[in-house]
């Protein structure tokens, strides 16, 4: 238990608040899963540990845990977002072919991806919400839209190239520091938004959004707008996978196959979490361990020297042993059922959109 | 009609004082959950065509012990024999072959499965290995024709029938089972007042089949119409069992509650606020696909009881008020502003809020914390500069007398029925709001916490709110309403005074009456046939004595005994006439009543 | 409680999950000491026969116009097709199964197919042209398949097979129809059609990534192979053959990954292998991610490795700037071309091979700047052999893709 | 009377969610017959015809297995992984040989049903979500193909693969299969006791539960049979191959699946809906399919319509739903008493008893 990541990055004030969070559901198992991978990789590979290739871990982690806790926002209010693989795929093509190398173009096209983040994620949140389709049909939907659109815009694979400060965010970082080497600006940026998630969930916003999550009809009748509330989340899950569009293509830069499986790979590492699907509990530091668990198990697999083709497996196999354990936990005390009578003609009133 | 005589008091069929044998006998029963202990060594006697009532305030532990015997939970230690024969029930199926039904507390059907469906449920009649769907509905016409209720088709889907009938169908269900015991959790908790009359009919054709009845309610007229035997629980212990003609129900609720409870409703306070008899809430006119005309005013320092049978729209009128369904015509004005409420968010930044009925649907998010429910309309509505108004919140659910376990981290779903309702009090009283609008506030929760909101009421008003206050159970709304404005199929039918007489007010929610006014029963009252039917309609609240053609034995009902109106009883059956011209006869009356 | 009961579980499971890991490290380091004896090429993927004949090919001289490469033929027997002569080209249907535009090499080759039929469609020589487009599912190319057939409107049938076995019973059906069938690309386990189009194969191109691997690197470098999908013939082959050649030589493989073609996780990969020692060489099976894999190398500090990458531009032009030891295997992109002359051929009651095999040479150091000034203005993920520098869409329809 | 009446109104509830879905079936293949016309085609030339029914059938068989699930509350996203697998497991059991038909077609089919339970045991004994439950058992089988079988394995004799060829005027036999399954599931959904308890536990697992069904059985039942008709949908993939194909999953099925069964107006939550709306959901997306093929429209395009129309259509349905709940009358005159009068004739409307709140 010395690795460092066992004390997670409860932020001070309120702390038994949050330890209080931790003891209940799958966070502890979370984070005693990544203990013990974390355990063993040190065994295989001490060296893992010393800064430079801890540093090359989490700048390969940060993106999925900035997915991660934009899918935690549209899972705690009780949705699905299938779009986020796509999503990601469609903007590192766009940046390419919009900045063509252009130094220059970089800031305007980071501004027209953030702009097409925004617009997705209203089209999801608002087909959702106000026409009452199943977020997970619409984000399907948006899903095979935004793949198929983007590659017939660009004649089916990506063209142009990105810009060299394009790259910088999920590149670079800063540089010769004692132990570290470098300090990733990836890493900064998701801390960033990992606080800026728990300061959110903290705000009159992430409130409404968890009360949403966990009775729509309570939460309109408060006077939340439902339908608000859940679009702005997935507005920010677009947006947050925009965000990690600009690393990952910062990363790796453009290949035509960018982003496939994300969505799947997120809503794993926010389930991994302890973050229940349907909405309502969990908590985004939850959401971040769930994507360091999943990445470092990704890590695991290839210091172990394990054959690619059994990963998908061994992976399997843990994400269902780890689910299946934290739902033991969480099952000593059965929540109250909430049984609705369902001719209430107030029922689902406003614009709610659970089904 | 007339033909089934409800099992009041007047038909008792009384048990006889020692049957040999006890169909069912309860010994020691205990039952702990996560080391809090439920049931202390409890013990229950039924005997065959005995209405047994099990009383006790919300977390006494009612609940528990019934679902021991149903099965769904095991006891710790303790026997149950059934018909002399021990048994150990580890399933409901279990308990439901050996002829134990339960009517649970929660909503038990499946709302997109039809009635037959529903009553089949888990033993689905099969001809050849396949179902046989029409066997099915045959079976379930029947039973619904022997209790006379053939206008339940048995293939309509629950979700299309009201809440009534779907309680109606959760009874057949049980009754399936050709129960020797039948246990019901709170059966009326979702009737009106006059349906509560098929229950009594339904349980008046048990006990002549030699059934015994577990009744589990809070209603006391019910508890002493029913009932021939009483157990009183008080926190997982068994005070008591008496026979109901031993005891009156300011006695029983003394033992519940384990105090005497010197008054019900309390007194009116002095008023303090600067708003107290400026006008808050006026409504003009108001109108939409099921309301019309509604109007009236609402001062600082009053409570305004609307009243009205089940579906008159009282409901509609606090949604409406509450931006939930809109008005489409007519004005609203809160503190003399013209307001639109299109959304909650409009209301309760004019200053208005709704308690709604429905607790745990509309009002909880269970799986938050208290605090976190109790900050939520702040949140949503009033997102910034609303810090003073939250530091304010552990003070207001102190002064509610919320106690928790878990102090306000606590999640809600695990707090009781009454302390759910005080946070969502709470939530509501933390915006300050200057009307008030609170529909069933009282409903399901236990005699301290209804204490606890009545005293609240009178506080806010005294304060200088306006309240709205919905009831179904008269005597609460007449005892603590300063005027009554009395609904009936959308329309306003009449306004009355505060301690109006419950006759006067279902009179004019029935349209059966001459003078909206009156007091007495009038030609059309449906009281006049009270006496026909062997007093079953127990009386009015007391102080009207003369009215209570009470069985033998009885004593005059306490005003805290929250049952259904007499009125409402009655008029089950006769208001069959009334009822389809109301709707006509209601405009005139409106005229007539408006201020 | 069965809580202790699932974490025992889970610790068992994990434990059986290490051990199994701990067996398998030295059998790698092993792999890599010993040399060949355990990197043989798995049996069911590599055919001594045809491994031997396509290494064998690439020293052959094609038949066929110089400058032409997509008419050229290795060793062609020629076969008559007057039987499928057509009375008029300029009416006759073309109809083409794709199994998919899902990479840009086959973006790529489609665009110069695309264009090559308009050359043939203003020169008379076939009349209208058909897409189906499977999208990589191969049932689905089985349907759009057996349309074709059954609509009776076609009077040529091209076929792009996803899958070589899978694909087979269409292919004959399509052939039992009599209509003149042309196969290209991945090829189906019959003989059924008029002409099978394909460069020389897979092996070939394994080969010679793996040659250059071994020729460039000391021995008992370490390589590290990346690998995109397992299952796919084509790519297999090319892994059979490095894996034959690595066998025999001295230097030590120090994994094989799969990658699925994605930037992220080769850089990924490539990082976390350099953690852990030095990789001198990368063969690759595609090129696609060899930038990423490149940079992996930068942003660890360490030197540029030799690869072997594909004729790909964002990988060339990298290879031009940082001067890299390098080579680019090509499979060649210009056979997109071909099957529709071979159509227009066979309509036109022509000679054709029946089996069509198309040069396929990799581009060596000294062709890069030849090559990278030929595309200059082309975008990324373009393939430098894709042959179509004479079609008149020229360049607009592969630079506006 | 009574009787006529009983089964006019059985058949109006059953067709109260299916039969929107066949109407826009109908409307669908209008509108693009016409517009197919227009472009001077003809939509129901007999290859068209195949064509459709072709496409249907494989999706068929995946949507009824998941629509079992999807009306437990359940979901399963493994199906694509499992039919690979079954393509495999039959065609290397064949081996080529005409003999081992059944035994190949046996050891498919049990593998798959294994899998199936160990999907339904995870679900409802582990309490696992389904999602995550599926996602990881298809990432285990999918470890297990990409380690044993790197592409093509094994030999479907000709006999078999007359499954995937052989049709009788234009209804190709696999359609007809498929179609003999979907009658079966309405059978087994609505004249089994199984049956029966899908749709209660998808309706609420707890009333279920009081009501002495077995909440397990159902849904393991339900994950049975959806892994069975995967494995079924890999047998036709293995008889239209003629040999088993490990790489089949990566081809999308389990959403196409799961869109096919809410475009055929299942309740993505539970206890809702039925096969035979999920036929004409397959039916539909089969049209598009054929549609965009007859019109040659870009693949990526057709993507984007996909998307569209998925979206689209469930839209309309959701708004279907809306309205009518909205039109419900709430408030019958007066309150009426609960008992209707004694001679109510031979089927009174069911009056509600007070109104309704």
């Amino acid at each position: 238990m010395t690795s460092p990541t066992t004390a997670p990055p409860a932020p001070r004030g309120r702390v038994p608040g949050a330890l209080a969070a931790l003891g209940r559901g799958g966070a502890p198992t979370v984070a005693l899963l990544l203990a013990l991978i974390f355990a063993v990789i040190a065994t295989q590979n001490p060296s893992f540990f010393e800064g430079p290739p801890l540093m090359a871990f989490a700048k390969k982690a940060a993106p999925l845990v900035i997915l991660a806790i934009g899918q935690y926002l549209v899972i705690v209010s009780g949705e699905f977002d299938l779009s986020v693989g796509s999503l990601v795929g469609a903007q590192v093509v766009i940046a390419a072919r919009l900045i063509d190398g252009e130094e220059a173009m970089t800031l305007p096209v980071i501004g027209v991806m953030l702009a097409f983040g925004l617009l997705v994620g209203l089209v999801n949140g608002l087909v959702t919400t106000l026409l009452r389709v199943p977020s997970i049909i619409t984000t399907l939907g948006t899903m095979l839209i935004l793949f198929g659109a983007v590659r017939y815009w660009t004649g089916g694979a990506p063209t142009g190239a990105l810009s060299e400060a394009f790259r910088v965010p999920g590149r670079g970082g800063v540089e010769d520091l004692p132990f570290l080497g470098q300090l990733p600006w990836a890493l900064v940026i998701a801390a960033v938004i990992a606080v800026a998630g728990v300061l959110l969930m903290r705000s009159p916003y992430g409130r409404s959004l968890i009360a949403t999550g966990d009775n729509d009809v309570a939460a309109a009748f408060s006077g939340v707008r439902v339908w608000r509330v859940r679009t702005l989340a997935f507005v920010g899950s677009s947006l947050l996978a925009t965000v990690a569009a600009v690393l990952i293509g910062g990363y790796a830069g453009v290949t035509a196959q960018v982003g496939q499986g994300l969505e799947f790979t997120a809503i794993t590492a926010v389930v991994l979490g302890g973050v229940v699907l349907g909405g309502g509990r969990g908590t985004v530091v939850a959401a971040v361990l769930g994507a360091v668990t999943v990445e470092a198990l990704f890590t695991l697999f290839n210091q172990l020297y394990l054959p690619s083709t059994i990963q998908p497996t061994v992976q399997g196999v843990i994400i269902i042993a780890a689910v299946a354990y934290a739902a033991r936990r969480g099952d000593l005390r059965l929540p109250e059922r909430l049984r609705r009578r369902p001719d209430h003609p107030t029922e689902r009133p406003l614009g709610t959109s659970r089904r | 009609m007339t033909a089934s005589p409800p099992p009041g008091p007047a038909s008792p069929a009384p048990p006889p004082p020692a049957p040999a044998e006890p169909l069912l006998r309860m010994r020691g029963i205990t039952k702990s959950f996560l080391g809090v202990r439920v049931l202390h060594g409890i013990d229950l006697d039924l005997y065959p065509g005995e209405v047994h009532a099990l009383v006790g305030e919300n977390g006494a532990g009612k609940s528990t012990l019934m679902k021991v015997l149903a099965g769904v939970h095991r006891a710790d230690s303790g026997t149950v024999e059934l018909a002399g024969s021990r048994v150990s029930f580890e399933h409901p199926v279990q308990a439901q072959r050996a002829g134990v039904a339960t009517v649970f507390q929660e909503f038990n059907l499946l709302p997109e499965r039809t009635v037959a469906e529903n009553v089949f449920l888990g033993r689905e009649p099969r001809r050849r290995g396949l179902v046989d769907g029409r066997a099915m509905e045959r079976a379930t016409a029947a039973l619904l024709a022997d209790l006379d209720l053939e206008g339940i088709a048995p293939w309509t889907r629950v979700r299309s029938l009201s809440v009534a009938e779907q309680q109606i169908v959760e009874i057949v269900k049980a009754l399936s089972h050709d129960a020797r015991i039948i246990s019901m959790d709170e059966p009326t908790a979702a009737l009106a007042d006059h349906e509560v009359e098929v229950l009594y009919r339904i349980i008046g054709r048990l006990r002549e089949r030699g059934v015994a009845v577990l009744y589990v309610s809070h209603r006391m007229k019910e508890i002493f119409d029913l009932a021939a035997t009483i157990t009183v629980l008080k926190d997982g212990d068994l005070v008591e069992t008496v026979p109901a003609e031993g005891i009156g129900p300011a006695e029983l609720v003394r033992r519940m509650v384990g105090r005497p409870v010197s008054s019900v409703f309390p007194e009116r306070l002095e008023p303090r606020g600067d708003r107290v008899g400026e006008v808050r809430l006026s409504v003009r006119g108001g109108g939409n696909s099921q309301l019309d005309g509604i109007g009236f005013e609402v001062r600082g320092g009053e409570i305004l009881g609307l009243g009205g049978l089940q579906g008159s729209g009282r409901t509609e009128v606090a949604h409406a008020l509450f931006g939930i369904a809109r008005f489409t015509r007519g004005e609203v004005a809160v503190d003399g502003r013209r307001i639109d409420p299109r959304s909650p968010r409009r209301a309760v930044r004019a200053g208005l809020v709704l308690v709604t009925e429905d607790r745990k649907a509309q009002g909880l998010a269970l799986n938050q914390s208290v605090t976190a429910n109790g900050r939520l309309v702040l949140d949503a509505v009033l997102p910034f500069g609303s810090a003073r108004r939250v530091r304010r919140l552990p003070g207001i659910l102190s002064s509610l007398e919320l106690v928790t376990r878990g102090g306000n981290d606590q999640e809600v779903r695990y707090l009781s029925g009454g302390n759910q309702q005080k946070v969502v009090l709470a939530k509501w009283l933390a915006t300050e709001p200057g009307v008030i609008v609170l529909d069933e506030p009282t409903r399901g929760i236990d005699v301290g916490a209804k204490q606890a909101v009545y005293r609240l009421m009178r506080e806010l008003a005294a304060s200088g709110a306006a309240i709205v206050l919905i009831s179904s159970e008269l005597p609460e709304l007449i005892g603590m309403a300063d005027r009554l404005v009395v609904l009936a199929d959308g329309r306003i039918a009449g306004e009355l005074p505060g301690g109006s007489t419950e006759e006067a007010v279902m009179a004019m929610a029935t349209g059966s009456h001459g003078d909206p006014r009156a007091d007495a029963p009038a030609a059309g009252d449906p009281r006049a046939a009270a006496p026909l039917s062997g007093g079953a309609a127990a009386g009015p609240r007391s102080g009207d004595g003369a009215g209570r053609a009470a069985g033998p034995g009885r004593r005059p009902e306490n005003d805290l005994g929250s049952g259904p109106p007499p009125g409402a009883v009655r008029h089950t059956d006769s208001g069959s006439g009334p009822g389809p011209d109301s709707g006509g006869g209601s405009p005139a009356r409106h005229e007539e009543a408006a201020p | 409680m069965r809580v202790p009961r699932v974490l025992l579980a889970g610790a068992a499971g994990l434990t059986l999950m290490l051990t199994a890991c701990t067996t398998d490290a030295p059998e790698d380091g092993a792999a890599g000491e010993e040399g060949g004896s355990e990197l043989a090429p798995s049996e069911e993927w590599f055919d001594q026969a045809e491994y031997d004949a396509q290494l064998a090919q690439r020293e052959i001289t094609p038949e066929g116009p110089e400058d032409e490469p997509w008419m050229q033929a290795i060793e062609p027997e020629w076969i008559d097709t007057s039987e499928f002569a057509h009375d008029s080209p300029e009416d006759a249907t073309l109809c083409f199964s794709n199994a998919s535009v899902s990479n840009p090499w086959r973006v790529t080759g489609f665009i110069t197919m695309e264009q090559q039929v308009e050359a043939l469609q203003e020169e008379g020589a076939i009349g209208d042209f058909r897409v189906s487009d499977a999208a990589d599912d191969d049932n689905q190319q089985i349907s759009d398949i057996q349309a074709f057939v059954d609509s009776g409107d076609c009077d040529a049938i091209i076929i792009s097979p996803s899958t070589t076995a899978t694909l087979t019973p269409a292919v004959e059906t399509a052939c039992e129809s009599g209509v003149p069938v042309v196969v290209f690309d991945r090829g189906v386990n019959s003989d059924c059609m008029v002409t099978f189009i394909h460069p020389i194969g897979g092996y070939a191109y394994g080969a010679d990534a793996a040659e250059f691997l071994v020729d460039n690197l000391e021995p008992g470098s370490n390589v590290l192979a990346l690998r995109i999908l397992p299952g796919v013939d084509v790519l297999e082959h090319r892994w059979a053959a490095a894996q034959e050649i690595f066998g025999a030589s001295e230097l030590n493989v120090v994994a094989d990954e799969f990658t699925e073609g994605d930037g992220a996780r080769i850089k990924d990969l490539v990082s976390q292998h350099l953690q852990r020692g030095e990789i001198d060489g990368i063969w690759m099976d595609a090129g696609d991610g060899a930038v990423a894999g490149l940079e992996a190398f930068e942003d660890a500090g360490q030197p540029y490795p030799v690869i072997a990458g594909e004729d790909e531009l964002s990988f060339m032009r990298k290879w031009d700037e940082e001067g890299l030891t390098a080579i680019a295997p090509v499979y060649s992109n210009f056979q997109w071309r071909t099957p529709v002359l071979a159509a227009s051929m066979i309509l036109a009651g022509e000679e054709v091979p029946s089996e069509w095999i198309l040069p396929q040479a990799p581009i060596t150091q000294d062709e890069l700047p030849e090559y990278l000034e030929r595309n200059a203005d082309m975008p990324s993920l373009h393939y430098a052999k894709f042959g179509g520098e004479d079609l008149p869409g020229f360049p607009e329809a592969w630079t506006d893709r | 009377m009574t009787r006529a009446t009983t089964s006019v109104r059985g058949l109006w509830s059953r067709l109260g969610t299916t039969g929107p879905v066949y109407l826009a079936l109908v409307l669908l293949l209008a509108a693009s017959a016409v517009y197919v016309a227009t472009r001077g085609g003809n939509l129901f030339t007999t290859a068209n015809t195949v064509d459709l029914f072709t496409r249907s059938s494989l999706l068929g068989f995946l949507a009824i297995g998941q629509t079992l699930v999807i009306l437990c509350r359940s979901l399963d996203l493994s199906v694509g992984y499992v039919a690979a697998l079954s393509t495999v497991v039959a065609a290397t059991t064949m081996a080529g040989d005409p003999s081992r038909i059944l035994l190949g077609v046996g050891a498919a089919l049990g593998l798959a049903a294994l899998i199936g339970l160990a999907n339904g045991l995870v679900v409802t004994r582990l309490r696992v979500n389904p999602f995550i439950t599926t996602l990881g058992m298809g990432l285990i089988i999918k470890g297990y193909l990409d380690t044993n079988f790197q592409g093509p394995a094994g030999a479907i004799p000709a006999a078999f693969q007359t499954f995937g060829y052989t049709r009788i005027g234009v209804l190709p036999v696999s359609t007809l299969v498929m179609l003999g399954l979907a009658a079966a599931a309405v059978l087994f959904l609505h004249r089994t006791r199984t049956g029966y308890h899908m749709y209660a536990v998808g309706g609420d697992a707890e009333v279920a539960r009081l009501s002495g069904v077995r909440a397990g059985i159902p849904t393991v039942t339900a994950h049975v049979l959806c892994s069975v008709t995967a494995g079924v949908a890999g047998l036709l993939l293995a008889a239209r191959f003629g040999t088993g194909s490990a790489t089949v999953y990566g081809n999308g099925y389990e959403l196409e699946a799961i869109a096919a069964v809410v475009l055929g107006g299942t309740y993505l939550l539970g206890g809702r809906g039925g096969v035979a709306g999920t036929i004409a959901g397959v039916f539909i997306l089969a049209t598009l399919d054929t549609v965009f093929n007859v019109l040659g429209v870009d693949p990526f395009v057709k993507d984007v319509m996909r998307g569209v129309i998925v979206i689209a259509a469930v839209a309309v349905y959701a708004r279907g739903r809306h309205s009518r709940a909205a039109v419900r009358v709430r408030f019958p005159s007066g309150g009426a008493p609960p008992p209707p009068a004694p001679d109510p004739g031979p089927r009174p409307e069911p009056e509600p008893l007070g109104g309704r709140r």
